[in-house]
C-alpha cells in the first residue's frame, strides 16, 4: 500500500513540475493548453493520492472534487481551444 | 478455474504483443491495419475470457461478452474507415 | 501489483515529458490523448472509478477530438519551431524542479488528519438518501460546488460562442464517411448503445460510479459521433429550445434549493421524503445541460441541426 | 431568516443573468435592467444586515462544516460587495449608452456580466477553500469572454493569455487546498484555522502554492504582463469592471485567508516582507509603465497594476490600521479606477481613438467625461479629500508608527508618480489646438448615460473621503488569532 502510494505521489509531483516548465517554455498556445491540463493532472493526482490515506475506504471529498476539476478544466480547454482556432484564422488572414 | 483463466490472460496479452510489434513493423497503412485489428480482437477475446473464467460469474461473462461484441464493432468500423480514406487519398494522389 | 503501480506512474510521466518537449503538434497531441488514457488506468488503480469514468469519456475522449480537430482546423501544421531564450528555458527548467521537489516533500511528509471531511461524508451516508459517497459529496454535501460548476459551463460555452470560430459549421463531412455502407450501420448499433448506457450511468450514480458527469459525457459522446458523421450539423443561430436545455440543470438545481428555504431553513437543503426525488430530476437536469454543452463546446457552433442521412 | 440573504446574493444575480441569456434582449433589455435593479437590492440589503447584525452565516443544505460548506458574510466581505454593487450598477447604466444599438454584443454583456456579479458576491461570501476554488474559476471564465466582446485580434491574444495565466493560477492554488485538506481534513476556513500545524513542510509548501496562484491571478508584478492587454483592449463597460472588481478578487481572498487560517504562516516575517516588496516593485514598476504608454486606456490599465500593490504593502505592516487602510485602497481604487475607465472610454467613443499625445482641444467637446478623469485621478493620486488619500494615510501612519521607511518611500513615491501619468494626460487634454483633437472618423458624441455614470462614479471617489468612518466601522476589527 505504502509503495504504490509513494509512486503515484511521486508521478503527482513529477507532472506538476512538468507542467510548469512546458507553459513556460513552449511557444505555441495549443501546447501550452496541453502543459497547464498536465499540470492539473498533477494536482489532481495529489488530491487522490491523499485521498487515499483515509482509513476505512478512499476519502470521496477529494474525489468529488477532482470530478468538478475535471470538468472545469476540460471546458476552460475547449473555450481555449476556440480561441486558439480564432488566432490561427485571424493570422491566415494576414498571410493572404 | 485459475489457470486456465491465467493462461488464456497470458495468450491474449501475446496476441497484444503481436498486433503491437506488427503495427510497428510493417510496411504501410493496409497490412498495418491488419495487424492490430486482427490480433487485437483476438487478444481482446481472450482476455475478456480469461476473466470471466477468474471472476466465474455468468452476469460478468455476460457484460464481458457484450464488451468484446462492441469493440469488435468498433474496430472493424474504424478500420474501414481509416483504410477507405487511405485509399481515397491514394486515387487522388494518382489523379493528380 | 506494485511493479504495475511503478510502470503506469514511470509512463505517465514520460508521456507527460514527451508529449510537452515534442515540436511535432501532431504527435504531442496523439501522446496527450494516450496520457489521458493511462490518467483513466491510474483512477481505476486508485480506487477511483468515476474518475475513471469521466477522464475516459470526458478527458481523453471528448478533448482529444477536440484536440484534433482544432489542429485540422488550424491547417494541420507541424509544429513550432520556436525556441524561447537560453534565461527563459533555465529559470522553466529550475523552477520545474523546485516545485516538484516541494510538492513531492510535501506530500511525502503529509500529516494524516484524525478527522477527515470525507470519513465523516462515509458515516452520513444514509441521510444523503444515496449509496454512493462521491454522488453524495457532489450532489448533496456539497451540492453548491456542483452547482456553481453548471455557470462555469455555461460561461465556457458563451466564451466558445464569442470567439466565432465553430469546428463543425464550415466542416464539410469527410470523404470517408461518404458513401460507404457501414457508417449509417454502425451509428444505429452504436449511438441507441451510448445513450442507454449515459441514460443508465446517470441513474447509477445514486448507488454506484456513475452520475451525472459521466453519464452526460457519454450522452455527449453520441452527440459528437453523431456529428463526426455528418448527421449532426453546427447551425449559425440559437434557438430558445436549445437555450432553454442549456441552462436546465443550473435552473432546476437552484430553484429547486431557493424554493425549499423557507421549509428548510437552509438553500439546498432537502426534506427527508422529498431527497431522493429531488435528486433523481437533478441528476437528470444536469446531464441533459452537461450532454449539450459538451456536444456544442466540440462543435463550437451556436446551435444544432440534423445533417444529411 | 436574515442568513437566507446570502444565497440570494449569489442567486438572484446568478439566476438574472440566467433569464437574460434566455431572453435574447438587447442593451435597454427590461429584463436585464430589473436583473441589475434586483441584485443591487438584495447586496444593499445584506449590507445592511451585516451592519446591524454583525456577521452571518449559512450552512448550505443544513450541512454543518466540515461536512458541507459555509457562507460566511463579515464586514470585508460585506464591504466588497457593497462596492461590486455601486460599481456594478453605475457601470451598468455606462453600458446602456455603450451597447445601444448592438443588440447580440448588449445580450452577452449582460448575462456574462450578470453571471459575473453573482460569482463575485460567491467568492466574497465563501468561507471553504474548495468553493473559492469554483468561485475563482467562475469569476475568470466570465472575465475572460468580456474582454471577447471588443472582437478585435488584439483582444483575442489577450484572452488567450489571460486564460492560461488564470488557469495556470488556480491550479497552483488548488495543489495548495489538496495539501490543506490532507492536513486537515477540512476545507472550512475556522477549521483549518484551529487545526492547521504550526509549522513544517507541508504548511510551507500549501501557503506559497495557495499564494503564488493568487498572484498569478492578482497580476502582481512578476505576473502583470497580461492584465494590461486585457484590460485596455475590452469596452470600456469590461475594464472598468474588470480594473475595479475582477482583480481585487485575487487579493480580497489573501487579505481574508491572511485574516483566517493561513494568519501564521503568512505573518512569518520572510513571507510578509515579500509580498510587501513585490507590492512596493508593483507601485514603482506599473507606474512607471503608465508614464510611457502612448494610449489613455493602456495608461488607466498599468496604472491598476500599480494601485494594486498597495493593497500588499498591508502584509509587512499588519497592524488595525494598515488593515483598514488596505482594505479602503480596495474600495477607493475600485470605484476611481472605474471612473477614469470609463471617462477614458467616452473619449474613445467620441473620437475613435484614445492616443495620449492626439488628444489635445479635447476640452471643450469632451468637458464633462474629462472632469470626471481628473476628479478620479485626485483619489488615484492619494491627495485630500478622496478616499484614496485616506488609504493611504492610514497606511503611512501605520508604516511611520513601525518606522518602515521603506514602506513610506514607496507611498510617497507611489504617489508622485501617480501624478506624473495623470498630469501627462491632463497636459495634452486641456492644451489648447485650433482645430480640436484628431479624430480617427466622424465623432459619435457620448450618450448622456455615459457620461452622467462615469461622472457620479467620480464624485463617488471623493465622497469616500468622508464616508470612512461608518464603513470602517462596518469593516470591524482587525482579525487577529486566527477564526
Amino acid at each position: 500500500m505504502m509503495a504504490g502510494l509513494d509512486v503515484y505521489a511521486l508521478a503527482a509531483a513529477a507532472l506538476i513540475g512538468l507542467g510548469f516548465f512546458g507553459l513556460i517554455v513552449q511557444m505555441h498556445p495549443l501546447k501550452r493548453l496541453l502543459a497547464v491540463n498536465v499540470l492539473g493532472n498533477g494536482v489532481f493526482l495529489a488530491l487522490i493520492v491523499i485521498a487515499r490515506r483515509l482509513p476505512g475506504g478512499p476519502d470521496p471529498v477529494p474525489h468529488a472534487m477532482v470530478l468538478t476539476g475535471i470538468v472545469i478544466a476540460v471546458s476552460a480547454t475547449a473555450f481555449g481551444l476556440a480561441l486558439v482556432r480564432r488566432q490561427a484564422r485571424d493570422e491566415e488572414g494576414d498571410d493572404e | 478455474m485459475t489457470l486456465p483463466g491465467v493462461a488464456l490472460l497470458l495468450t491474449g496479452l501475446l496476441f497484444y504483443l503481436a498486433g503491437t510489434v506488427g503495427l510497428l513493423r510493417f510496411p504501410d497503412v493496409y497490412s498495418r491495419l491488419h495487424a492490430i485489428t486482427k490480433a487485437d480482437n483476438v487478444g481482446l477475446g481472450l482476455l475478456c475470457l480469461g476473466i470471466a473464467l477468474l471472476s466465474s460469474s455468468w452476469g460478468i461473462a455476460a457484460l464481458l461478452a457484450l464488451v468484446w461484441l462492441l469493440a469488435i464493432g468498433a474496430a472493424t468500423v474504424g478500420c474501414h474507415l481509416i483504410a477507405r480514406h487511405s485509399l481515397l487519398e491514394r486515387q487522388r494522389g494518382r489523379r493528380e | 501489483m506494485i511493479v504495475v503501480d511503478t510502470l503506469a506512474a514511470l509512463i505517465l510521466v514520460v508521456l507527460a515529458w514527451r508529449c510537452l518537449l515534442l515540436t511535432d503538434l501532431f504527435r504531442s497531441i496523439v501522446l496527450f490523448i494516450v496520457f489521458g488514457l493511462l490518467m483513466a488506468l491510474a483512477w481505476a488503480r486508485l480506487d477511483a472509478p468515476d474518475l475513471a469514468l469521466a477522464e475516459a469519456a470526458i478527458g481523453a475522449g471528448l478533448l482529444g477530438v477536440l484536440l484534433l480537430g482544432t489542429w485540422r482546423a488550424m491547417g494541420s501544421p507541424d509544429g513550432d519551431h520556436r525556441q524561447p531564450g537560453r534565461a527563459l528555458q533555465v529559470i522553466a527548467a529550475g523552477g520545474g524542479m523546485v516545485l516538484a521537489v516541494l510538492v513531492g516533500i510535501a506530500l511525502h511528509q503529509l500529516p494524516v488528519s484524525e478527522q477527515a471531511a470525507g470519513a465523516l461524508a462515509l458515516e452520513r451516508l444514509d441521510e444523503a438518501a444515496t449509496q454512493q459517497p462521491v454522488t453524495a459529496v457532489l450532489l448533496n454535501f456539497r451540492s453548491y460546488d456542483t452547482l456553481l460548476e453548471m455557470g462555469v459551463l455555461l460561461m465556457a460555452l458563451l466564451g466558445t460562442w464569442l470567439a466565432r470560430v465553430p469546428l463543425m459549421e464550415s466542416l464539410s463531412g469527410d470523404d470517408a464517411s461518404r458513401g460507404t455502407e457501414l457508417l449509417p450501420v454502425a451509428l444505429r448499433v452504436f449511438v441507441p448503445v451510448m445513450l442507454l448506457v449515459g441514460a443508465y450511468l446517470i441513474w447509477a450514480g445514486t448507488h454506484s460510479p456513475g452520475g451525472a458527469f459521466q453519464g452526460g459525457a457519454v450522452l455527449a459522446a453520441a452527440g459528437v459521433l453523431l456529428a463526426l458523421a455528418g448527421r449532426l450539423r453546427g447551425d449559425t443561430g440559437d434557438s430558445l429550445p436549445l437555450r432553454m436545455l442549456l441552462v436546465l440543470g443550473l435552473t432546476v438545481f437552484s430553484l429547486a434549493g431557493l424554493l425549499l428555504i423557507p421549509l428548510q431553513g437552509a438553500f439546498m437543503a432537502y426534506p427527508p421524503t422529498l431527497i431522493y426525488p429531488v435528486m433523481l430530476i437533478v441528476e437528470y437536469s444536469l446531464a441533459v445541460s452537461i450532454a449539450i454543452t459538451l456536444v456544442l463546446l466540440y462543435t463550437g457552433s451556436r446551435g444544432l441541426r440534423r445533417g444529411p442521412a | 431568516m436574515s442568513d437566507a440573504l446570502l444565497p440570494l446574493s449569489v442567486f438572484v444575480p446568478l439566476l438574472a443573468g440566467v433569464c437574460v441569456f434566455l431572453s435574447g434582449g438587447g442593451a435597454r433589455s427590461p429584463v436585464a435592467l430589473s436583473g441589475v435593479l434586483l441584485s443591487l437590492a438584495i447586496s444593499l440589503l445584506l449590507v445592511m444586515a451585516v451592519g446591524s447584525q454583525g456577521t452571518l452565516d449559512h450552512a448550505l443544505a443544513g450541512w454543518e462544516p466540515p461536512l458541507g460548506i459555509r457562507l460566511h458574510a463579515d464586514g470585508l466581505a460585506a464591504l466588497m460587495i457593497l462596492l461590486t454593487a455601486v460599481v456594478g450598477a453605475l457601470v451598468s447604466l455606462h453600458a446602456v449608452g455603450q451597447f445601444a444599438g448592438k443588440s447580440e454584443i448588449a445580450n452577452r454583456f449582460w448575462t456574462l456580466w450578470l453571471l459575473l456579479w453573482g460569482s463575485l458576491n460567491a467568492l466574497f461570501l465563501s468561507a471553504d477553500l474548495f468553493n473559492v476554488y469554483v468561485t475563482l474559476e467562475l469569476v475568470t471564465l466570465a472575465a475572460i469572454p468580456l474582454v471577447l466582446l471588443a472582437g478585435s485580434r488584439q483582444s483575442v491574444s489577450a484572452s488567450l493569455n489571460y486564460l492560461l495565466l488564470a488557469l495556470f493560477g488556480s491550479l497552483l492554488y488548488l495543489g495548495g487546498v489538496a495539501l490543506i485538506y490532507g492536513m486537515t481534513g477540512t476545507l472550512d476556513l475556522q477549521l483549518i484555522g484551529e487545526r492547521l500545524p504550526a509549522g513544517g513542510w507541508p504548511v510551507g509548501v500549501a501557503t506559497a502554492l495557495i499564494v503564488a496562484g493568487l498572484l498569478v491571478k492578482a497580476a502582481i508584478v512578476p505576473f502583470h504582463f497580461w492584465l494590461p492587454p486585457a484590460h485596455g483592449g475590452a469596452p470600456a463597460p469590461v475594464s472598468a469592471l474588470l480594473s475595479a472588481l475582477v482583480v481585487k478578487a485575487a487579493v480580497y481572498l489573501l487579505l481574508r485567508l491572511w485574516a483566517g487560517p493561513l494568519q501564521l504562516p503568512l505573518s512569518a516575517p520572510w513571507v510578509a516582507q515579500l509580498l510587501g516588496a513585490l507590492g512596493a516593485a508593483a507601485i514603482i514598476l506599473g507606474s512607471i509603465q503608465a508614464m510611457r504608454q502612448p494610449r489613455l486606456k493602456l495608461v488607466v490599465a498599468y496604472s491598476t497594476v500599480a494601485q494594486l500593490g498597495y493593497i500588499l504593502l498591508f502584509f509587512p505592516l499588519a497592524v488595525a490600521s494598515a488593515w483598514q487602510g488596505a482594505v479602503y485602497h480596495g474600495l477607493a481604487h475600485g470605484v476611481a479606477k472605474a471612473a477614469l475607465f470609463l471617462a477614458a472610454g467616452n473619449m474613445l467613443y467620441h473620437l475613435g481613438h484614445d492616443r495620449v499625445a492626439e488628444l489635445r482641444g479635447m476640452g471643450r467637446p469632451l468637458a464633462l467625461s474629462l472632469g470626471a478623469f481628473a476628479i478620479a485621478s485626485v483619489s488615484i493620486m492619494g491627495l485630500p479629500p478622496s478616499g484614496g488619500f485616506i488609504a493611504k494615510w492610514l497606511l503611512l501612519q501605520s508604516a511611520l508608527e513601525q518606522g518602515l521607511w521603506w514602506i513610506v518611500a514607496t507611498v510617497l513615491v507611489g504617489g508622485l508618480l501617480a501624478a506624473g501619468y495623470v498630469f501627462r494626460v491632463m497636459r495634452y487634454a486641456f492644451m489648447e489646438a485650433h482645430a480640436g483633437p484628431s479624430v480617427d472618423r466622424a465623432p459619435t458624441p457620448a450618450q448622456p448615460l455615459m457620461v452622467w455614470s462615469a461622472l457620479t462614479l467620480a464624485v463617488l471617489s471623493i465622497v469616500l473621503g468622508f464616508t470612512a468612518r461608518p464603513l470602517l466601522t462596518l469593516l470591524g476589527e482587525i482579525p487577529l488569532g486566527g477564526g
